[in-house]
């Protein structure tokens, strides 16, 4: 086992409610300084009696619960935290820092624009350069993660099948797309067509010729695509798309293998979204928030969410809400505005190299990786990587040893697992996406924990099998807990 | 570049390693013809301290809470949070880490969702919650469409006083889908009338408070609905309500969804922010969004993980309840914060003084001769009828330093002169005399 | 053994210089906008070739590298930390908000008081709070530690008998005073004269009289003692020294137990010292800083640091130098400022009632500690103890047990331990305060974890006294530390 | 309270076992005449809210360098703190701990002190570095106390250039002790002339760059106190000049000492900031303040202690090098950070890119036609000579919202009109230019 990790203690933590004890409060209000009201008297039957479900604690309670149960999670700035498709990068402090400004934190969406110039000259700088990167003409930010940027591209290109009077049913993707892809041509009322991806692992234009028709409303891709592979054929398919009447919506999810190197715009994407969380540093925050926005070209543009920032002649900027195609809204407000802020400061911190070197530094740590894995794990495709590999558990087959094990082997070795058992089409996948953040000497330490899981495999299979052994919990039964759900703890339950 | 390990003689043994020349070889996948020749088009990279001088000056130029008196809420509310909030979520095990998908490394995030589940199921009195969705307006349009999979029937019945901008969203969730939609009216006191309602109703959305600030009686609405076998769902904008009003649950809400921004989220120019929805447990299968459950380790003892996956996009792709993936957590984990360190004494206080504070306003603008146009209660929020357009009061208020409310010609055309007011634990007593006399057109 | 703690995986990190890779840097400076300048062109030989002993390392290294080593702490936001004398209470996060107030944080200590009428405000008021607080008449903050307010104090009773013309040589310090206390009158050029304690702990009167003639400056005294014990004596203590013409200086350190309660200055004490960082909540910082503040009776003021605000008749503050018999400056500006804003803070949270509330609960705890392990444990004194207590580990006597083996143990269970081996006439001390932070709940898993250590004592000593046994490291070796220093890392050492 | 997690219930259960009727029946040992029958005449208890409003207020009547162009140090530095540094001293590992008593659960705290000695020992060319003292004006009071234990001279021969208020605490720290002190006058070019050194002397002390901002010859000053026996002290005020000008230790310097401020911790009004000394192996039993050794531990693995403490107070009692306990770690741990971010790379630019910009101001001032008093180089502060008096120059300099410097009037009588002016990496040449232009007099 190498020193990434070794065994400490670990504090123990019961649950808020177990902790809670009548009386308790970790707040003072300011003295009231206006007459006191009797809600059930005001409200009568309207009112409740008391709150239920909240626990009782003193402020230091609260401080050493979850500065407690927060050591028990792993996090990037702890180490590696390589899951494939979620650009786990860096996060930088100034960004955390300008996003808490009061001139943005505290400020409010219905504040008129002519009071909000700061935000929304941020706004309509950030779309530019969002469109500049994507070789998109227009942006919007509203969407408030990947999954509703998705949404709202279907139903801007289903807009524009309308327009044009066509009711189009379905939406092809391809068998290794991401869940939210289908998912979101779904909850927008498409049928979902599975194109298969080719030996290669990438799309082939004769897949999608074949399921191209004029029902089709357009194709979802991704590209790199999950695999982390470049969609090699993807401008012969946008022309097939095209050639059809479809559009061809972008996932850009991967868009951090692409920054300052080639624009999805260029490749014939119609529409696509960015995840600021991902490809723009913003911080994943143990599962968000992040941010959307959807770049468009021109033809799409009438059909943006509203309302939209636009610029007068005089350099002031104002919310153009009248555009009668728009999808309309898609958020209460303007989307997850403090993650806008830190993508903005982030796009700002690196500039023109800078993006593009952390594109190549993401795609060289990538193919490091895989070349120091190559041979000892399985490879499923042969392709060339951007940034990110697929490796599988074939070559342990014999041990007992699957992807799962391996996973969990490695936090013992102080490494977040990748991501699993996806793509779907490699059996036993695990996707690394190691990001530009990671050095070189922490890539070793990494792909030799790997190795030494390998060998363990077949050297000591149980160890393997039984892992994580060094955390505070080891394995949990997670068939147990959807069998009979214990969603909510109720009083006398511990 | 600061963020950026790799030294030059790194990237020559890698390249080395993997058997390449250079770094752009790397991309030769790519066709040529499509890769740029040219450095993207974005302005120069900046250090640290020239970032920091270029945010401080765009956020300068926004007017903010932090330094105005503020009265505009309109299911973005101001309310003090707790240092304690953000020193906590600042723990990077908590804000640099991701969805808890390997829960043996993430045990933090995963107890935290269970706590909230648990609270926000007391908070709503139902019995599942969900660990977040991304805000208010795409809660309630999930909470609509997870009506209508429960009922598989096709009309939906909408209180006109739900936030317009939650019906915007929920008209665009709905656009492409083959759904009818009927308005329910408010009646004179601004509340909602449950007219309408049929045996094809799917569900009955009513807003609790609603957009205008007035308290339903969603006993009255739940029964209409109940008896047409249609379910009530209700969305909440304000959750600090919760605290005060008889729990949705109790009254026969079916759903429960909304926005908890009031928890401790700042306000932020409307995001990130932090919808919720809950629900029975008997539809459970139809929820939306992740869920966190209790189990065992293989030691047999407690732990938490990502439960009834079966439901979510990862798994059932088309099939799924929902699209989401990426939610809203770190907001959750600053709510469940905000209502530990408040809990079950502080958030009721919080709610009576956000009540009793605007009492004291609609009494003083009540005696400055105003007309408050809805005989309904409400809880911290209401409208006023002003002598003019609320716009000239609006801008007359700014001048002063007040943030003075909503215009709601835009919302509300049919009341003239009407200004959304919401009075928060904030407002001292002072600055609600000040506003009053703003609002009544008395010379500061 | 209970559940506040049990094991789980814990990072490796080496040291910075071993993570060092050539050419990295974790910063960017903006553009250059004046003209470069040759450092060796300009200053020739008094310039340096380049720079020695720093790491070359990104952001990201930095960030990972101190997130990391920060998990191989205790803290008082992890759990109890009950060092006897150190009153590791809460830190309230409101306090490091509003210390970080660019107002307070970005200020000069040259900017005239013009300019600066917010801290001088604030430094009028907090001299005011705790001279009323303790008794006294005025207050120094300039101290920067608890120590360095012992030198002023000490400092200003020699220039109290110089002005009468008397050169003292001697100072009394109780054989149970912390170390800072004799230090601090040998640094000040004194002799120092141990006081016995009484069989009960304290100080007794015939004790002080027998040692205390004109050739004696002063006596410090503790009260309550390090042992928790007030001295009941001291008034007449204080009679003894000032009919001598003596004076009394209080440490102030175990001033937590009296806040609100009862008063130094009516007690007798001429000057004293407040460590803001224990009473005041400062937080401890793995170190400092803290801050002395001195208080004085007014026969001591004229000697008081220089300068002290004053406030003019209009209501706003200045600066007065001019205090012809002042001491001088004791530090290079002001004193550890933002500790002051803290402590402004924290009185400001609590207010009167408040600030008596926590004196109590504090001192409710220990007696509840003491309560719960007396008979187990042995207790040294039988005294009535305010808010720490001290048990030793003489009832562990024949298992091979010792005080420190309790404590390296009590660190499996997830606590950090007492202050061990202090005060000095108690043998195999375990002086612990547990402070008012800590709930009743707490103090009983304490207990139980200390009760358990006893039974373990005497069923399984070698496992007592091979730990700690959870943490990364295990039981590190003082000695051989001493033995052969090695106080830096230099290249090839690793 | 929401400090006090004690409740009533908790009070009487733990009463009861204690075996005691109340709260007040704890305070017995206190004769009742001394106690306490009123409350402390203190305000009221506030809310965080309130507390946050005040302490706003109170910020807000402060100028500070968030605000204004800024050209004032003498010992206090404004110099940009890259975010991560505040970031991390926030973990709550590092700030809500104390001095590491035990290390197997203070390897974090002892590992960056061990890290932060090795780099000091770099910086100044020494061998041993303690783990922070106070101040820079107390760590040189403690260097020159060193200076005497281990010569056991007499005499202290003080360069009359050392900041004023370093001079002013050790004559405070001296005050008491019989030793001579005498001082060694500067030069015209604003240099130390070593005079005055002989067989009595113990030590040389000097400030590099001292406080005028002239760059001392240590070469010669360490010639002339070793001719002697005596040993040359370097106290440094700005920090950031070790990256740039020769290691004092390389020139001879025994004992460096000084002020760390500038690597990483607000200005603060003056504090917390960050003492630190340097000194050879040989003395190291005479150094005051804590030190970190390597170690192993029961296991073999390398860890990190306290160690030589039987030079501290807590051991040695009145025999012991100081009397100092609780220090600065803090600022240490943020000075640790700096320095790692920084890098041998960051801190060598960032000490040039001061040297560019404290030059550009000399010779824009030079050619606005003001003399330079001195002839000596300079890092980044230097003196300039005005036509008027400081004060009223200063006065219109801030009416510009400029901070222009230290006023010389009342630290170096003899030169007339003179303003101290400290050029860092933080201003603009924009801000020089206006800089200069009022300095010059001209109109803005
Ligand atoms: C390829 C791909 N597409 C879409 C998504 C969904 O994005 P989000 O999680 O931001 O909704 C993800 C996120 O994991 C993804 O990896
Ligand atoms: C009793 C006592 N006196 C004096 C001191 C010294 O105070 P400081 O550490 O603030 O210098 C301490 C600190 O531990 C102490 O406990």
């Amino acid at each position: 086992m190498n020193r990434n990790a070794t065994q400490g203690f670990s504090y123990e933590e019961g649950l808020l409610f177990e902790l809670s004890r009548p009386g308790r409060c970790g707040v003072d209000l300011p003295a009231n300084d206006v007459p006191e009201i009797d809600a059930r008297a005001l409200l009568g039957a309207l009112a409740r009696d008391e709150v239920a479900g909240l626990p009782e604690l003193s402020e230091i309670d609260v401080v050493r619960h979850f500065t407690r149960i927060s050591t028990w999670n792993a996090a990037v700035d702890l180490g590696l935290y390589p899951l494939g498709s979620c650009t786990m990068k860096y996060n930088p402090k100034i960004n955390e820092k300008v996003a808490r400004l009061a001139g943005f934190a505290a400020s409010h969406p219905f504040s008129p624009a002519s009071e909000t110039q700061g935000l929304l000259a941020l706004f309509y700088r950030l779309e530019r350069q969002l469109a500049e990167i994507s070789g998109m003409d227009r942006v919007t930010l509203q969407p408030a993660a990947g999954a509703q940027g998705e949404l709202a591209g279907i139903m801007m290109i289903r807009a524009y099948h309308a327009q044009r009077g066509q009711a189009r049913t379905k939406v092809l993707v391809p068998d290794s797309a991401h869940g939210t892809n289908p998912a979101s041509a779904a909850l927008n009322g498409y049928q979902v067509v599975s194109v298969p991806s080719g030996e290669d692992g990438i799309l082939h234009p004769a897949a999608v010729a074949a399921a191209m028709n004029e029902d089709v409303a357009g194709l979802m891709i991704t590209n790199p695509n999950t695999l982390g592979i470049f969609e090699t054929h993807l401008a012969e398919i946008c022309q097939i798309v095209h050639a059809q009447g479809g559009l061809v919506y972008g996932d850009g999810a991967n868009l951090n293998a692409l920054v300052g190197v080639a624009r999805p715009g260029d490749l014939g994407i119609d529409v696509m979204h960015f995840n600021l969380h991902k490809t723009f540093s913003t911080p994943h925050g143990g599962g968000g928030p992040g941010a959307g926005p959807v770049g468009v070209k021109a033809s799409l543009a009438p059909y943006l969410p509203t309302p939209v920032v636009e610029q007068a002649a005089d350099g002031s900027y104002h919310w153009n809400h009248d555009l009668p195609r728009s999808i309309g809204r898609l958020h209460g407000s303007h989307g997850n505005v403090g993650m806008l802020v830190r993508a903005y400061a982030y796009i700002r911190a690196l500039g023109p190299d800078g993006l593009k070197r952390a594109t190549e530094l993401a795609v060289l740590n990538a193919n490091y990786l895989l070349a120091r894995l190559r041979g000892e794990f399985h490879v499923p495709y042969s392709n060339p990587v951007l940034h990110e590999c697929v490796i599988t558990d074939r070559n342990l087959a014999g041990t007992g040893v699957s992807t799962l094990d391996v996973a969990k082997r490695l936090i013992d070795h102080g490494y977040h697992p990748p991501t699993v058992y996806f793509p779907l089409i490699v059996s036993g996948a695990l996707m690394i996406e190691p990001t530009e953040s990671e050095s070189k000497e922490g890539l070793d330490r990494f792909a030799d924990a790997l190795l030494a899981i390998a060998e363990e495999a077949r050297t000591d299979p149980e160890t393997v099998r039984s892992a994580p052994h060094r955390t505070r919990r080891k394995r949990l039964d997670e068939t147990r807990a959807a069998r009979k759900p214990v969603l909510r703890w109720q009083p006398g339950s511990t | 570049m600061r963020y950026l390990p790799h030294t030059e003689s790194d990237v020559r043994e890698m390249l080395a390693v993997i058997g390449q020349p250079s770094l752009g070889a790397l991309f030769e996948s790519i066709p040529a013809q499509f890769r740029m020749t040219r450095a993207l088009d974005v302005p120069a990279a900046a250090s640290e301290y020239e970032i920091l001088a270029e945010m401080d000056a765009l956020a300068a130029q926004n007017e903010n809470a932090a330094t105005r008196e503020w009265f505009l809420g309109a299911g973005v509310h101001h309310h003090f949070i707790p240092s304690a909030v953000d020193a906590l979520i600042s723990r990077a095990e908590f804000y640099t880490s991701y969805t808890p998908y390997q829960p043996e490394i993430s045990q933090g995030t995963l107890q935290a969702i269970f706590e909230w589940q648990t609270m926000m199921c007391g908070l709503t009195a139902l019995e599942v919650s969900n660990a977040s969705l991304y805000d208010g307006a795409s809660a309630t349009a999930e909470a609509v469409l997870m009506a209508l999979r429960i009922t598989k029937r096709r009309k939906i019945a909408i209180s006109a006083t739900l936030h317009p901008h939650y019906r915007g969203v929920l008209e665009t969730y709905l656009a492409a889908l083959d759904f009818d939609v009927v308005t329910l009216p408010r009646d004179a006191t601004g509340r909602t009338l449950a007219s309408a309602v049929d045996r094809e109703t799917a569900c009955v959305l009513v807003q609790q408070p609603n957009f205008l600030g007035c308290v339903e009686d969603l006993r009255a609405l739940a029964g209409a609905a109940h008896a047409h076998g249609a379910l009530l769902v209700t969305s909440v904008a304000e959750a600090l309500s919760l605290a005060l009003l008889a729990a949705p649950g109790d009254c026969g809400a079916d759903i429960v969804c909304g926005e908890a921004q009031s928890f401790g989220v700042p306000m932020a120019f409307g995001g990130p922010h932090l919808g919720f929805l809950t629900s029975r447990m008997a539809h459970v299968r139809q929820m939306p969004g992740r869920l966190v459950g209790e189990t065992l380790d293989a030691n047999g003892e407690r732990g938490y993980v990502l439960t009834l996956s079966t439901r979510e996009q990862h798994i059932r792709r088309e099939r799924a309840t929902s699209n989401i993936c990426t939610n809203q957590g770190l907001c959750l984990m600053m709510a469940t914060i905000y209502l530990a360190l408040h809990g079950k004494i502080g958030l009721r206080l919080l709610a009576e003084r956000n009540l009793a504070k605007a009492e004291y306003a609609k009494a003083r603008l009540r005696a400055a001769g105003l007309m408050l146009p809805f005989a309904a209660p409400s809880f911290n929020e209401f409208a006023v009828t002003l002598r003019e357009p609320a716009e000239r009061v609006l801008a007359r208020a700014r001048a002063q330093g007040i943030v003075a409310g909503l215009d709601l010609t835009k919302f509300a055309p049919e009341l003239e002169n009407a200004l959304l007011v919401c009075v928060t634990e904030t407002a001292s007593r002072a600055s609600i005399d000040r506003l009053v006399a703003v609002l009544a057109g008395e010379s500061a």
